[in-house]
């Protein structure tokens, strides 16, 4: 629970907790998730997944299940539209990837790709079917370890090669604007033996790269630095495992498809199943007032929600295809694994001198993963070294396809650092807390290679407030003084920093003030938990005076006329949403200020809106905003939605002209200026008490403060932080794939195998607090959040681990009871550092 | 033949009333016939349609085999008594509370709530190749996936394996074990009743089986004697995640300590080998010695004796060296200023 | 039910197992069945044999007692005889409800019998008459006229036998075919068990490899139930039992050899 | 056709429960057709001890429900499909999630490991049948008013039916007690910190108005 609840007393509503729009309907079981939906004659599909981890179909032979009684149809491939070309905002064509993941196919490149789907009057007929189908596959050469790939020799995922590569871009012609980056393309890439050689005492092999930046002079860095590390680490594969399966119904009406689905986001999900289906934007309705987590890995839905699609226009009935949680273990998408081997070089101070940084991105079978680059990005800004190199690949592999996941890449580049800077502490006699504080970024900290000669920077960073404020929380100095034996017992304390990217611009807010007084907000932010699909628009209520009681939000379906928002995912939605609610409320203001002048006199900055009444400023003559309200309709044009601005999107638009003559309608896009790359930030502290004689530990506290901007919604952000802090302390104690690298295959496909955290893995005592202290470059102040806790919560577990049983125990995440066990025994590192999915 | 998890195959049900009615179904249904208690193990053969049964008999509705009885200062523990009731029975708490530690220890609440005693003891193996559904020697293949240069087996066995490398993951086994008690064994031809430790069956005499149940034999209740009532119990189970998970590693021992030296003693730990295994030799070498850091320190490293290990599963060694020194010595508590 | 278990494998394709076990007691009831059959046969069917006298100056120079098998050639006979046993008793005995411990004693024993075969490979091509156990071109005839005179169509009367009857060499062709099929597969599977010689590796052949091989394995071992049942009969047959005899002592009696063998095909003491 | 999409475009906005159950039961007599062409898998033999009927009576909350349920059909697929009480959810159909917990004569279990005919005669309790009649929110539900407990609420029907039911064993636990009660759940939001104080809260709501 919060350590101190920090809110604005200038506020009325931002920086208070209430009651979100959505929560009795969850309480009660009456808010409906994509598979709760049922409809008359609804037919089930049932999906065939691949048993070989790399094969290709010769035949499918489905006549026998087709002749059953109740068997409707079965959907291929060949049944598909061809993958479509995407189109960004700024209407650059990006075409289609023919390599990219599509709904089934007839070349299975990962074990659980799926190959078919069978509809028939229920989920027992569909079964009983699928196992008439003879289906006859070619075996193909497989690999599920990207050092097995890279080897002499080696096996590749996928004809084309084993590691995606970036074509370098064609010049223009004279006078020409620079054309699009060219789209990333496989090629095989082999080391050599002597590449290897490194592997024998543990350290990851460094061969040939695919992709490098570099700013400052590393080399000279690493040489005058007074200690110098060189680190092997590697970080697991993680399932997102969304408790809600990517289950998906569908049904056709007049042309248009109806899609009830598990997505993040509600109207960045159309364009995306548009483009699967082919189809004009106009004719998807996507129906997803809630969604049973996403953490990345449905930001906007999942492309196997087009087969019930497609099967309910070839069947003409509804179709429901409920996806089991196996199936979600294949196609649910995860978190890529970084191998990564970082020289690290310090003063004695702790200062680091400069960074060299290696990594490869187990990126699975299909579209490459931008982990690797933004685990370099974020690892320069976290710990701002003055110098230094990144070299990285994207490697294919067999495996389930990959996704963001929390912080991606983000997370692993911390996981890969934080153990070197708390070993540095060590050697160097430091403090922890200060070796994390002498190297943390603070106001607007550079990032990143340089683009255009320039490095780029952030908008703010208060890293060391929240160091200094955890430090003092977590009576850092107290517990440093505890003595760290006793019995079989060893306690540490570890603290770890993290960041990631908080927030985009650019996008919509659209809202209509109605003559019964209230104010109705449109919103395509999608329900996945983090409440912002609600928290968001508490701004434009607290700008425009509106008790919160007398604002109705609209979400969830497409059908009812939404406003363009951001990708929930990624952090971004606070940041960019509550941008959004602040011009159209200030849009709002503006048109009540209009409508006022024109009634009651003066000029439109005379007049003031607050408490449900634009009236002149230091009292006077004003009206309500229902009188507001039907003024708005009787003066039609920009102030009913008659006439809508310039530069709003083009789905914002059709849904403001549907919405027009209602009452007084606010429409904006966010364009106001920011100065830096958004991005939060957050500090964990952990107390850890390890059983020297099983290798079992307890975590005993968790403490995260975060810099996050303006606080919002305490609760929600609350919840935000010790949440993910739990996703990336699952990476720490025990969150991993497990695959047979002789077969390809996955052997743990179970929460049992799996191991995500319970209720009694938390720690036993878990604290939150934020700097409340606004980002100068957004109105509100406000930053995501949904990041930067994961890479903090799991370090700090790391960190302390290493604090309680010293630097030779662990090379990896997850770090298990086994692992601590056999290397205290061994005095050494026990476990296999290098081999994937153990 | 395409392959699909996750529904499961329509079977006949039988839900008889009474022990007679019961084994009367299972001689009729012979090998066809699969036994559902609890069905927490069950389900997952079930609904992966790995195994088909033509026919299940649910035990549900046998009263009989329900409940806990005291009979002359020991008790009598029906099979199809839930976990949860054996770990609340204030008998149990007071005169054998090892069974409850044990008993609590397994999976989750809503599991204990309906997971019986009986199959609790009678689950199959947990390892995750087999449970896969890949035909292996216990699956009636010629093949163990476990034990092989790529096979990922931390989980698996280091003693008493032979061609499976399997292990039994009951928490109750080890602890019933400890106090002696006897398994009551039906069919229609009539009773039999085993100790404990004979109830499981290893990969070298039956490696498809995991106890001696043969098809028309029903597990109909479990007897404790008062040979070990009030004793002093240790149990300790380790596991990756605190709740709903399977034993690295766990061990239970019973013992009455006269002036210091251990007069009588039984030990066992489960996880370590395809049958829970009763450590005769620990308890032949400790009887008589004092209850100490040093007596514990011999029964640890004369437990391991033998034990073979594979590519990740080598920390069960010292794991099971400090679980059955602990058990026999004791544990020292951390003391925090 | 078919001769041949077959499994999905880990990959979704069907692959053969082993044989179906049934077929061990198909082989078990097809041996003794022929047991009975051949002996009612030789009881009430067969005439006897009344071979032409040998002449006397021949017989003359046969001594009291004939080297049939040599010491080593005993040795070896016994060895085998144990393995196999052990072998058939451990590979059968769990399938038939008395389950044990059998898989370390089954391949100890299998080493033995594949040593003993070895070395009598070896002995038998270079210390022994290598020939004198495989059919000869008289064999082949003399069955014939045998059959002709059976089914009382006239023919010569076939000749005596060398060393070994017809009967002789061709079952120790087939067992010898059997045996060769057990060990060399029993060998390789040395690799899928905990052993001391190999680090256990079932990866050395693909699954469908394997599968034929535990079906080799398997039938060669359901057939040699049978081969050793009508083994151990003949060998307990009185007009055979002298050949037993000699399995143990070595020699035959002038007697015998003189009525069953013909000098001219198996010089004695040579 | 058509009037099915009005139902299912309001249903978000909360059709009554007596609405959906109508449309529901005629679905699910859809999805049971296939059913009636199925011959016994054994062979024909006359009523067993033991053999079972289809078509069963189930006191869900409160109410007596008949259905026609599948001999293999579990607890949770006769709720959601047959029933309509989809506040009961499917996060793995294993009992590793709790997401479907159901209280069956008060005590929890994971409904999608209970077949529907062993529960005949049984007291059964969904999240449905928390909240009074008058739609006034149990004392537990109301906790997670106050506290804000969960995110995406996946996990939330089965949260509420361990806790109660856990309240009914221990209804003034620790903190500790509590996590380890409910601890048959998962949350993959992981708010297990939020979620504790939610429950806690609604324990100490239930301790007051009983």
């Amino acid at each position: 629970m919060p350590a101190n609840t920090p809110h604005k007393p200038a506020h009325r509503l931002i920086g208070k907790n209430y009651v979100t729009p959505d929560l009795v309907a969850k309480v009660t079981g009456r808010a409906k998730y994509a598979e709760d939906y049922r409809a008359e004659g609804m037919l089930f599909a049932k999906l065939v997944l691949s048993p070989m981890p790399h094969a290709h179909v010769r035949s499918i032979d489905a006549s026998e299940a087709l002749a059953m009684p109740g068997v409707k149809a079965i959907l291929t491939v060949d049944d598909l539209p061809a993958p479509a070309d995407a189109m960004t905002d700024l209407g650059q064509v990006i075409p289609a990837n023919k390599l990219a993941e599509r709904a089934l196919t007839s070349d299975p490149v990962y074990q659980g790709d799926p190959i078919l789907a069978v509809c028939a009057v229920d989920e027992l007929t569909c079964a009983e079917a699928i196992e008439k189908i003879r289906i006859s596959f070619d075996r193909l050469p497989h690999v599920v370890d990207p050092l097995v790939t890279l080897r002499p020799g080696g096996p590749n995922a996928r004809a084309e090669g084993n590691v995606w590569f970036r074509p370098v871009a064609a010049s223009p012609g004279p006078g020409q604007p620079p054309p699009p980056p060219p789209a990333p393309a496989v090629q095989e890439l082999k080391w050599t033996d002597a590449d290897f050689a490194d592997m024998k005492e543990g350290k990851l092999p460094m061969g040939k790269a695919t992709d490098e930046w570099t700013y400052g002079d590393w080399e000279a860095g690493l040489k005058k630095a007074d200690l110098v590390l060189d680190e092997t680490f590697v970080t697991p594969n993680t399932s997102h495992q969304t408790l809600e399966t990517r289950t998906a119904m569908a049904y056709w009406q007049n042309g248009k498809v109806f899609i009830h689905c598990s997505t993040q986001s509600t109207s960045q999900t159309v364009p995306a199943l548009a483009r699967w289906l082919h189809m004009d934007p106009n004719d998807v309705v996507v129906i997803s007032e809630y969604t049973g987590g996403g953490f990345g890995s449905k930001i906007t839905a999942s492309i196997q929600a087009i087969i019930p699609a497609l099967l309910s226009k070839k069947v003409n009935a509804p179709v429901m295809m409920r996806v089991s949680r196996e199936e979600e273990h294949f196609i649910g998408k995860a978190r890529p694994s970084i191998h990564g081997r970082l020289k690290v070089g310090f003063t004695k101070d702790g200062r680091i001198t400069a960074v060299d940084m290696f990594v490869i991105c187990d990126s699975g079978p299909y579209d490459p993963q931008g982990d690797a680059n933004q685990a370099g990005r974020q690892l320069s800004l976290m710990y701002q070294p003055p110098a230094m190199r990144w070299r990285g690949l994207s490697v294919l592999t067999n495996t389930p396809p990959r996704v963001s996941q929390s912080q991606p890449g983000g997370f692993q580049g911390i996981v890969l650092m934080e153990p070197v800077l708390s070993k540095a502490a060590r050697k160097l006699g430091l403090d922890q807390v200060a070796i994390h504080r002498i190297n943390a970024p603070e106001g607007k900290a550079l990032i990143g290679p340089p683009v255009g000669g320039k490095r780029q920077y952030v908008t703010s960073a208060f890293v060391r407030d929240a160091l200094d404020r955890g430090k003092e929380l977590f009576r850092w100095d107290e517990r440093k003084m505890q003595a760290k034996r006793s019995g079989t017992k060893a306690r540490g304390i570890g603290v770890a920093t993290s960041c990631f990217v908080g927030g985009s611009v650019g996008f919509d807010g659209l809202l209509v003030i109605k003559p019964d007084g209230k104010m109705y907000v449109q919103t395509g932010i999608g329900n996945l938990g983090t409440e912002s699909v609600s928290d968001c628009h508490r701004v434009a209520a607290e700008m425009l005076g509106v008790p919160w009681e007398k604002v109705e939000i609209t979400w969830g379906h497409t059908g009812r006329n939404l406003p363009w928002s951001c990708p929930s995912g990624g952090s971004q939605t606070t940041h960019a949403m509550t941008r959004a609610a602040y011009i159209t409320a200030t849009d709002a203001t503006q048109k009540l200020q209009q409508i006022a002048a024109k009634d009651l006199g003066g000029k439109p900055e005379d007049y003031e809106v607050a408490n449900e009444r634009v009236s002149r400023k230091g009292g006077g003559a004003g009206m309500s905003l229902a009188q507001a309200a039907k003024r708005a309709i009787e003066l039609g044009g920009i102030y009913d939605g008659h006439e809508l601005p310039k530069g709003i999107n083009k789905f914002t638009v059709s849904s403001a002209q549907a919405l027009k003559g209602q009452g007084l309608l606010a429409v904006a896009r966010d364009t106001m200026p920011r100065d830096g790359l958004t991005h939060s930030y957050v500090a964990g502290f952990a107390e850890v008490e390890v059983d020297l004689e099983t290798g079992k530990y307890q975590i005993l506290d968790y403490l995260a403060v975060a810099d996050v901007g303006t606080i919002i919604h305490p609760r929600a952000l609350g919840g935000q932080i010790l949440g993910r802090s739990m996703l990336g302390i699952g990476h720490a104690i025990g969150q991993k794939w497990v695959y047979d690298q002789h077969y390809g295959l996955a052997v743990a496909k179970r929460f049992h195998h799996n191991k995500p955290p319970t209720i009694l893995d938390a720690p036993v005592k878990m604290q939150w607090d934020a700097l409340d202290i606004p980002d100068p470059e957004t109105p509100v102040g406000a930053r995501g959040i949904g990041e930067p806790p994961v890479g903090a919560g799991c370090c700090a577990i790391l960190n302390a681990l290493s604090d309680a049983i010293g630097d030779e125990v662990f090379r990896r995440a997850p770090v298990t009871a086994d692992t601590i066990l056999a290397s205290l025994e061994a005095g050494r590192p026990m476990e296999e550092g290098l081999t994937a999915h153990i | 033949m395409a392959i699909v998890h996750d529904i499961m195959p329509a079977f006949e049900l039988f839900q008889p009333a009474t022990i007679q009615d019961t084994l009367g179904l299972l001689d009729r249904n012979g090998p066809d016939a699969w036994v559902l208690a609890g069905g927490l193990d069950s389900f997952d053969w079930l609904k992966d349609r790995i195994k088909r049964p033509k026919v299940v008999i649910d035990l549900s509705q046998v009263d009989e085999l329900r409940g806990v009885r005291e009979v002359s200062g020991g008790l009598e523990i029906g099979a199809m008594t839930t976990l949860t009731e054996v770990v609340r029975h204030p008998v149990v708490r007071e005169k054998f509370s090892i069974l409850a530690t044990g008993a609590e220890s397994a999976a989750s609440p809503q599991i204990r709530n309906q997971g019986t005693l009986g199959g609790n003891v009678s689950q199959d193996a947990r390892c995750w190749y087999y449970r896969g559904g890949w035909k292996c020697y216990r699956a009636g293949g010629n093949i163990c996936f476990a034990d092989t240069p790529t096979a990922i087996n931390r989980e698996h066995a280091i003693l008493g394996a032979d061609r499976c490398v399997a292990v039994n993951p009951s928490d109750s086994a080890p602890a019933l074990i400890a106090l002696e008690a006897q398994f009551v064994v039906r069919n229609s031809r009539g009773e039999r009743v085993v100790n404990a430790e004979d109830y499981f069956v290893g990969p070298d005499i039956d490696i498809t089986r995991m106890t001696i149940l043969k098809p028309g034999d029903l597990l109909t209740a479990i007897r404790i004697p008062p040979t070990w009532a009030g004793a002093q119990f240790y149990f300790e189970k380790v596991r990756d995640r605190q709740v709903w998970d399977f034993p690295l590693l766990n061990v239970a021992s019973a013992m009455v300590v006269k002036d210091g030296n251990i007069e009588r003693v039984r030990v066992a730990v489960n996880a370590a080998a395809a049958r829970p295994l009763r450590l005769t030799a620990v308890e032949d070498a400790v009887r008589g010695k004092p209850r100490n850091a040093a007596t514990g320190e011999m029964a640890g490293k004369l437990a391991v004796a033998g034990a073979q290990t594979l590519r990740f599963n080598g920390y069960k060694v010292p794991l099971m060296r400090n679980l059955v020194k602990r058990a026999i010595g004791g544990v020292e508590e951390a003391k925090w200023a | 039910m078919g001769i041949v278990e077959f499994a999905t494998s880990p990959w979704g394709q069907t692959v053969p197992i082993h044989i179906s076990f049934f077929l061990m007691w198909v082989c078990a009831i097809g041996g003794l069945a022929f047991l009975i059959v051949h002996a009612i046969y030789v009881q009430f069917v067969a005439k006897a044999e009344h071979a032409g006298p040998v002449p006397p100056e021949v017989s003359a120079r046969v001594p009291a007692k004939i080297p049939r098998h040599s010491l080593a050639s005993r040795l070896f006979h016994w060895t085998m005889a144990a393995a196999m046993l052990a072998l058939l008793i451990t590979a059968f005995l769990p399938k038939v409800g008395y389950p044990f411990a059998w898989v370390t004693y089954h391949w100890i024993a299998g080493l033995v019998l594949t040593a003993s075969i070895v070395f009598h490979v070896f002995h038998a091509s270079f210390w022994s008459d290598f020939w004198s156990i495989w059919p000869d071109k008289i064999d082949i005839e003399d069955a014939k006229r045998r059959w002709l005179r059976a089914t009382g169509k006239s023919a010569p009367e076939p000749r005596k036998f060398a060393k070994y009857p017809l009967e002789n060499k061709a079952y120790h062709a087939i067992i010898l075919l059997a045996g060769l099929s057990v060990t060399l597969t029993g060998v390789f599977m040395m690799k899928r068990v905990q052993t001391p010689f190999f680090t256990r590796n079932p990866y050395v052949f693909g699954d469908m490899t394997w599968g034929l091989m535990y079906v080799l394995h398997g039938l060669a071992g359901v057939g040699l139930i049978a081969l050793i049942m009508a083994h151990i009969y003949f060998a307990l047959r009185p007009e055979k039992f002298a050949i037993t005899k000699s399995m143990v002592f070595g020699p035959i009696s002038r007697e015998h050899y003189l009525e069953h063998h013909d000098p001219e095909r198996w010089a004695p003491s040579e | 056709m058509a009037d099915t999409n009005k139902k299912m475009d309001e249903a978000p906005r909360g059709l009554s429960r007596r609405d959906l159950i109508k449309g529901v039961i005629a679905a699910g007599s859809v999805s049971s057709a296939a059913y009636l062409f199925r011959t016994s898998l054994v062979r024909a033999q006359q009523p067993a001890a033991g053999s079972v009927e289809r078509l069963v009576t189930l006191t869900v909350n409160g109410q007596q429900r008949r259905a026609d349920v599948m001999k293999q059909e579990t607890l949770a697929t006769t709720l959601r499909y047959k029933l309509g009480l989809t506040g009961t959810k499917l996060g793995c159909d294993r009992s590793e999630c709790g997401a479907c917990t159901v209280l069956i004569d008060d005590v929890p279990h994971y409904s999608c490991s209970v077949l529907t005919h062993s529960v005949r005669g049984k007291k059964i309790v969904t999240v449905e049948g928390l909240a009074s009649a008058d739609g006034k929110l149990h004392p537990v539900q109301q906790g997670v008013i106050d506290e804000q407990g969960f995110q995406c609420a996946f996990c939330m029907s089965g949260y509420l039916m361990a806790t109660v039911g856990f309240l009914k064993t221990n209804p003034n636990p620790t903190r500790a007690e509590l996590a380890h009660g409910i601890s048959g759940n998962l949350c993959r939001c992981q708010d297990y910190d939020k979620i504790l104080n939610a429950m806690m809260r609604g324990a100490e709501n239930l301790r007051k108005v009983s």
